[in-house]
């Protein structure tokens, strides 16, 4: 078997719009992707920010990416290499050439080639394209600044303002090589900045400026077409995997016909749940911006004690924070959704990068035996389930629950298949009968082994709830040594106990054979294009996927049992391989980890996976 | 809040656990002046939820036949303003110590107050830490001999009323373990103030900080040592009824009536209504033995809303605009395609 | 704390990492300031430890040529209760955003603020959290529309020379980004102080909270808006320097002098130490429009002993009268038995 | 092989006074193993109290208990049945007679039988020793109360206080039993009550005319006597395993020559930890009794960063509240022991037991790749070798290491050999040069990996840390993906480093054979014991013992490897079992596990060993 250099699917493109923070490139790249998604592309999106509100201008520290990965088959990740990158400064060029395609096209803005600018980005001569061998790529310097100013020269804009649309002037030019239309980009326009007519014309002027420049300068990569996706049939939208996992929160709620309440405290890359949830008052959605996380998760137990869908989201070090208030939660057996959007640690670490390294933390991170149950989002729209499943299992088995996601999938979008709500499942919380006058706040279901919720209010259900070890069905204080033991094995029954309500693991690829992929969460995309890869180069490779970390899914060894070798991936350096090690330890594991604050690409997942099957 | 006439006697809030607190422990009077206070307060037994934290005094919700959660430490506040935030239908009541509420729980404790969510936060104040034997806590006075303060402790305490004030807070009372009058008469204004209601309980650690306020309950001198003030009523205290609060330059003092010219007439009427926080300030800082120390419902400023009903009204209000009614509208507004 | 007589210039105190906040952003001028004060504080300069929590602000360690923490979010307080403790000979200085110190950080503010530990503790109150791009904070104007907020907030701000005097504050002092020399000034003043001093710092979010203390800074009614008030001075202000501060009741309003009779003897002298905080509350309370905004040292009580001192004291007494010496002695002291 | 019943060592003797909580059992307890000490024998003892200040009187609830093991060989638990009950009630002959052993003696106070107090203890019947079965026991009915009254009734003292010393009436008749001298208790009354000699004199009275009384009846089980145990020689006192921690630190700081500070806030059973560094003024420790468990590790890692030997202590939930700030410990490589005094959970759980089941959140509890070392005490008296243990890694290695004890060793006692401060090593804390005008604040020995400390307050070394990613050597901020993969690897290396400082894994018993022991912490002595019982019944067992978590010692896979079954065994459902699997996963381990709040006995560990053992 040969290793092939070029392991671009050629029916997709991915696409780096590179600038320095305040160029415009989120903005840039999101319009480039919806309008790409209302053509009917399946794509991935990838922004990479610095850390900085404002990092230093010029700098290769200040530089902000968006990364669209689009194609007419179902798109996996946004993409390790980028075909077309589009540079608006040295920087730029600096920080992302090197992730561009060997042979690729950069769109650059020469106005920027300033000897002092060069500098800035640490280049050591006039010259990047000789500097950083870029010889064989097919380069466009476009004097985009210039061509910006003199389209708008007599709009009687200030020299600020007019500098600012320059990014508009570059999204032209590749909606030209894409061959995609504006009108999206126009409406958006004119809805933004709806109260200055001036500013909606003069960024129309110069979007359709740099795709006609385009068009006149014919140097261009050749223009192709990307057709539709084949992607199942249904109403779609762009949905980033935080504002996925919000309406899943509220989806969830209202399938359990109950209010949903989130106290949350703000976090990177985790603030736009709250944010997002923040704004759905239309939806009832109580939102409580507490004073820190641990406020964040009392009062949400609070609510939850008061008989609501109550969540906490945060990221990694608020993770930390609320374990305390996490065991209270399992002691009072209360249903609670914790979200967790992962980010680069330990302690502050890299805020704004991604990682999956908060697994132990969420399986191990409290006092005593406190089992709670885990789940993880693999895709932006699939948060939308999770957080779905994430609740039913709270309130049908009266437990907290930890979703797992991170910066990646926080911060990436993709299609969003719109469900039917009517479709979605019913979620039974377990209440008590109100009219139950002899109610015992631990009297279990046989089958869960949830305890009964009685709402506060309920007349003659009068009761007492806490933090000390509770009696098996009074739910009185006990000190008593069996009854301790007896707790303690029911709530981890309880949690394995969902192995009855949740899917088995399948398996993508081959479904025995020479080697199984192993992943978690957010690597879903990169594994998937491997597995791809491989098994084109005639591997027999499976992928199975895990949404479900405690418990996990009943089947697993019979499917680990199929393959001569397991290869466990993961953004950390081998918490769900130790894991595993733990539930099913009669396997060998190999393992493929990376903490670098970004995720897999596809080539070092297919280099990885050739030393390890060829190894021995 | 509903309140309807039902008729209820303390029994009513008695649940059926064996009270563990120590013999000769201040919070039995609080305890059972609370289950008065409810009784008399005439709202449905089952619309009362008591949140508590850790410590002794946190033990209460397990003595109440009310809906109670028995937190943990210092996050009685946080648990407490979710159920309220979460259900304002309900009466919650909040128990902390010392320790719970100034501790570890000073964070939420002054963020409450500044929401100024319809709370009622009763702080046991023993200047110490029980539940733990015997540690000072922010309220011991400098100097105090504990467990862990063998040479006497080096920081100066807070006030209660002043963080109270110092947060912005609306309602503060204060009252002593072994006076059922002024305790029961504060649990019920409290109780009916719509805002965070603080009442500072002075009680007494029989085991770990005895007679710490045996100067102030000191059945001789009580009458000369405490001052209830009442709103509206003017601020006269003393075995003989004949000593008042005046006016001294920006601030106040001790006058006896008949003497050096002072007549009834110079007595300060207590106004708890008072926007400023200045002059009630004044009142929780008085001290013996130049001041009696002041009981009674100190300040209680009513705003137009609390924080749990404003929620209510920004969501209703909201609604009442948008087009989006359930998830459905919700997940098809803006920009969707269909893929056939 | 040693003070030599050294030559610094603000530059000696500029470390080489380039400055990363937003052009405009108010953290620019403070950070100048803070050196300019250090550097006329003839301090040697490895005696400074600058702590920080998160935020746009507490970045600022990393441009100091200082000792330098950046902590973890609202733990700075903490952190640098540590480092002074352990070192009273340090001069430290904790550097904070309203969210870092009065959000999430809110327990160790105030605790520090009680215990009066010698730290200079300077709070960047631009109302908004910066740094996670624009959500409400503890001291944002209710009704602030805000990224989690988007129908205004419900929640009444704190302020927080109202929380320092709460927590028994001993030093609170205010100043606005863009008035350099009251900014110097109070730095130095606060340096000076022995114990906690606050210092708020009035500072503009250019990107998330653009303009929200214009109305106070605005050139050309600054003069009017502002006071800028000196213990020892009388209130005057105005742009013709004709207004001042005069007592009114139990409280405080402004006059012009010349008019309704007031003279300038009637302007009340600012006494920034006098132990009680009522006056100090007023001007720290003090509003546009009816009143100005006031800068400056609004309190400076100066207690004979900071917490760090006494601790330093206890230790040095106990050791002068203990026998036990070290950790043979400890171990063979008491009952012990030999076994052959 | 048959299994015998009764398993208690005839040179060794287990008593348990037990009582009300106002009772003064503790006093009583300590009084009489003090003498024992005193009279050179081995001991351990466990105290066990109700979790309220004052449960209610007479209850089974309300039950405070002292247990003390003593004899002239090692002894290695406070025993699991004991020889000789005193019960001051019904309630305290109720709870404890099942844990006397059979044919045992119990003196109970007769006086206390009354209807009312059988009623409170939840007797059915007038008729305890029927109701109870205790036919066979050896049962002494004196009238403790009425004596003492009798004894003091001209002492012009209040009925109150009278009774308050029945205690010591009881304690004079065990002193009868076991020959003890009272000239300990005796100069013990004159120090306590210095000021009030009445009350010296009254408690002298009554423990005479308890142990008068002793002798008088003659009915008592035959007195014998203990000789003193061949325990090494030496200058030894008693000490409970809280203090002993507490002088660990001391003595570590004094071997390192740097103040001692610590950092903390009050939490059962570390408290006394607290409480003791608090009076130790005379020796110029710091202590900061902080707001909360954040600004207790906050403040500690404050003075850390200024340059001293910094400590927390805390117990679970304590632990949980502190995760955040390890982190920005592990990530700053700041010097930092945290111990944690391990009892029942989750959450606030059964806060006056024991369990050991802090381990997972100890090593995982934290986000982001986060490792910590660890060690762990596992007698009363070796916490102050592992608190001086933890100081000397931090020190030399700078990183934070938790140190893990639990209630059962915080609370028991035992004889402590002294040491000499000159023949404990010396700690060399990597400081910086201070001369060294070229500061790198992550500049790194070559062996241990630890960065250089520089203290605030030296010229020309002014540097900055923080939570954010560093990079290597510089210690400057850096998001730079390759240098996060480096750092992340290093801060591993350095714990698992260690190794290189620390004993290798040694067994006790047989050295290989049928089953190997594993136990870490404080099970210690059970284990030691159970191991004794089964070499005697002709096993081939040894008994490895863990105080060293994290790392592990080299030599652990060549220990194991030389015993057919490996049976780990702890008082939780299996952590260290769990973390095994992950480090050595070529073993398969069989588990003893109880989570009851209460330590193994010694008959429980010898019957699970011979059903595994015999199992298959
Ligand atoms: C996280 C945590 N830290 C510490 C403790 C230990 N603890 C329990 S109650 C308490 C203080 C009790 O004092 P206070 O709140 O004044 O109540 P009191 O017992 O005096 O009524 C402490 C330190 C705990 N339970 N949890
Ligand atoms: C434990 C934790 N929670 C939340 C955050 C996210 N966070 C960082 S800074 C910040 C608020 C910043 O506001 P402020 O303190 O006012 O500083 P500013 O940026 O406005 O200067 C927040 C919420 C964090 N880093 N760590
Ligand atoms: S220890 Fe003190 S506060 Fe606690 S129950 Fe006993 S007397 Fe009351
Ligand atoms: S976001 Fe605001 S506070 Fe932060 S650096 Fe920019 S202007 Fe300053
Ligand atoms: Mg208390
Ligand atoms: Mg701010």
């Amino acid at each position: 078997m040969t290793k092939k250099d070029n392991l671009i699917e050629l029916e997709k493109v991915v696409i780096k719009f590179s600038g320095d923070s305040g160029d415009g490139m989120q903005l840039t790249g999101t319009l480039f992707s919806d309008t790409s998604a209302l053509l009917g592309n399946d794509l991935a999106t990838f922004p990479d920010y610095p850390a900085e509100i404002r990092a230093p201008q010029g700098t290769v520290g200040g530089v902000s990416g968006f990364q669209v990965h689009f194609g007419h088959s179902k798109v996996n990740t946004p993409g390790d290499y980028a075909d077309v990158l589009v540079a608006m400064n040295p920087a730029a060029l600096k920080a992302s050439s090197k992730w561009t395609r060997r042979g690729g096209t950069i769109i650059i803005d020469s106005d920027s080639l300033t000897e002092k600018n060069l500098q800035k980005a640490g280049y050591l001569t006039n010259d990047p394209i000789e500097e950083d061998k870029l010889g064989d790529f097919n380069i466009i310097q476009a004097p985009i600044s210039t061509l910006t100013r003199e389209t708008l020269k007599d709009t009687g804009l200030d020299a600020k303002s007019i500098i600012r649309s320059k990014n508009m002037f570059a999204l032209g030019m590749v909606f030209w090589m894409f061959d995609r239309p504006m009108d999206h980009s126009f409406e958006f326009f004119e809805k933004k900045f709806k109260k200055n007519p001036v500013i909606v014309e003069a960024n129309k002027m110069v979007l359709k400026a740099g795709y006609n420049y385009a068009e006149t300068i014919e140097a261009l990569t050749p223009s192709f077409r990307v057709n539709p996706a084949p992607i199942p049939p249904g109403r779609y939208r762009t949905l980033s995997g935080n504002v996925s996992t919000a309406w899943g929160l509220i989806a969830a709620a209202e399938k359990a016909n109950l209010p949903l309440f989130l106290g949350s405290y703000p976090i990177t890359p985790a603030t736009e749940i709250l944010q997002e949830l923040s704004g759905r008052k239309d939806l009832g959605v109580k939102v409580f911006q507490a004073e820190d996380e641990i406020a964040g998760i009392c009062t949400a137990i609070g609510a939850s004690f008061a008989g609501r869908l109550a969540a906490t989201s945060t990221s990694g070090p608020g993770l930390a924070l609320k374990a305390e208030a996490m065991g209270l939660a399992v002691i009072t057996e209360l249903p609670l959704v914790i979200v967790n959007v992962q980010r680069g640690g330990p302690s502050t670490g890299l805020p704004t990068k991604t990682e999956q390294a908060d697994l132990m933390q969420a399986l191990y991170g409290r006092n005593g035996e406190s089992p709670v149950a885990i789940v993880a989002a693999s895709s932006p729209s699939n948060c939308f389930d999770y957080a779905f499943e994430a609740s039913r299992l709270a309130l049908e088995y009266m437990t907290p629950v930890i979703l797992l996601t991170d910066g990646y999938l926080a911060n990436g979008s993709e299609p969003f298949r719109i469900p039917k709500m009517a479709e979605l499942p019913t979620i039974h919380p377990r209440f008590a009968d109100p009219s139950n006058q002899d109610y015992q706040p631990y009297a279990r279901d046989e089958k869960t082994l949830a305890r009964e919720w009685a709402v506060p209010g309920t007349p003659g259900q009068e009761h007492r709830i806490g933090g000390l070890e509770k009696m098996n069905i009074t739910g009185t204080v006990s000190y008593v040594p069996e009854n301790h033991q007896v707790m303690v094995d029911i709530r981890e029954k309880k949690i394995q106990g969902m192995q009855d309500s949740i899917p088995e693991l399948s398996v993508a690829g081959e479904q025995e054979g020479d080697a199984l992929f192993i992943g978690w969460g957010s690597t879903m995309g990169h594994l998937a294009s491997a597995t791809h890869e491989l098994l084109n180069r005639g591997y027999k490779v499976g992928h199975a996927h895990f949404n479900y970390i405690n418990p996990l899914p009943k089947n697993v060894a019979e499917v680990f049992g199929r393959y001569k070798k397991l290869i466990v991936c993961e953004l950390n350096m081998g918490q769900f391989a130790d894991y595993l090690r733990i539930k099913h330890q009669d396997f060998k594991y190999h393992q493929i980890n990376k903490v670098q604050g970004l995720p897999f690409t596809v080539q070092e997942l297919v280099d990885k996976f050739e030393q390890i099957v060829e190894g021995n | 809040m509903d309140i309807k006439t039902i008729q209820y006697t303390p029994k009513d809030f008695k649940s059926d656990q064996e009270v563990r607190w120590c013999p000769g422990c201040g919070d039995h009077a609080v305890l059972n002046a609370i289950q008065r206070a409810m009784a008399e307060l005439s709202i449905p037994k089952e619309k009362f939820a008591v949140i508590s934290g850790i410590g002794c005094s946190s033990r209460f919700p397990y003595y109440m036949n009310t809906y109670g959660f028995h937190g943990i430490h210092g996050r009685a506040g946080a648990i407490a303003s979710g159920v309220k935030v979460a259900n304002p239908e309900l009466c919650v009541w909040q128990i902390t110590g010392d320790g719970d509420a100034m501790a570890i729980g000073g964070n939420h404790f002054i963020h409450e107050i500044r929401r100024n969510i319809d709370l009622n936060v009763i702080l046991f104040n023993n200047e110490i830490y029980g539940l733990t034997k015997g540690q000072y806590s922010p309220t011991s006075k400098e100097g105090s001999k504990t467990k862990t303060s063998p040479f006497g402790t080096v920081e100066p305490p807070f006030k209660p009323g002043m963080l109270v004030l110092g947060a912005m807070g609306k309602f503060f009372a204060r009252t002593i373990d072994n006076n059922i009058k002024v305790t029961v008469e504060v649990m019920k204004e409290a109780a009916k103030f719509r805002g965070t209601s603080v009442v500072e309980v002075l009680q007494n650690c029989v085991i770990y900080n005895d007679q710490v306020f045996a100067e102030i309950s000191d059945k001789q001198h009580k009458l000369d040592r405490q001052l209830v003030v009442e709103h509206g009523k003017k601020m006269i205290f003393g075995t003989n009824n004949d000593k008042g609060i005046v006016q001294d330059g920006l601030g106040l003092k001790v006058v006896t009536i008949g003497q050096d010219g002072y007549t009834e007439d110079d007595i300060l009427v207590h106004n708890a209504h008072d926007p400023n926080p200045y002059i009630h300030m004044m009142l929780v800082n008085m001290q013996l033995p130049e001041f009696p120390v002041v009981f009674g419902v100190i300040r209680a400023v009513q705003e137009e809303h609390t924080y749990d009903a404003k929620v209510e009204h920004q969501i209703a209000s909201v609604q009442s605009k948008s087009v989006i009614k359930n998830m459905d509208d919700l997940m098809n507004s803006g920009d969707t395609w269909e893929v056939k």
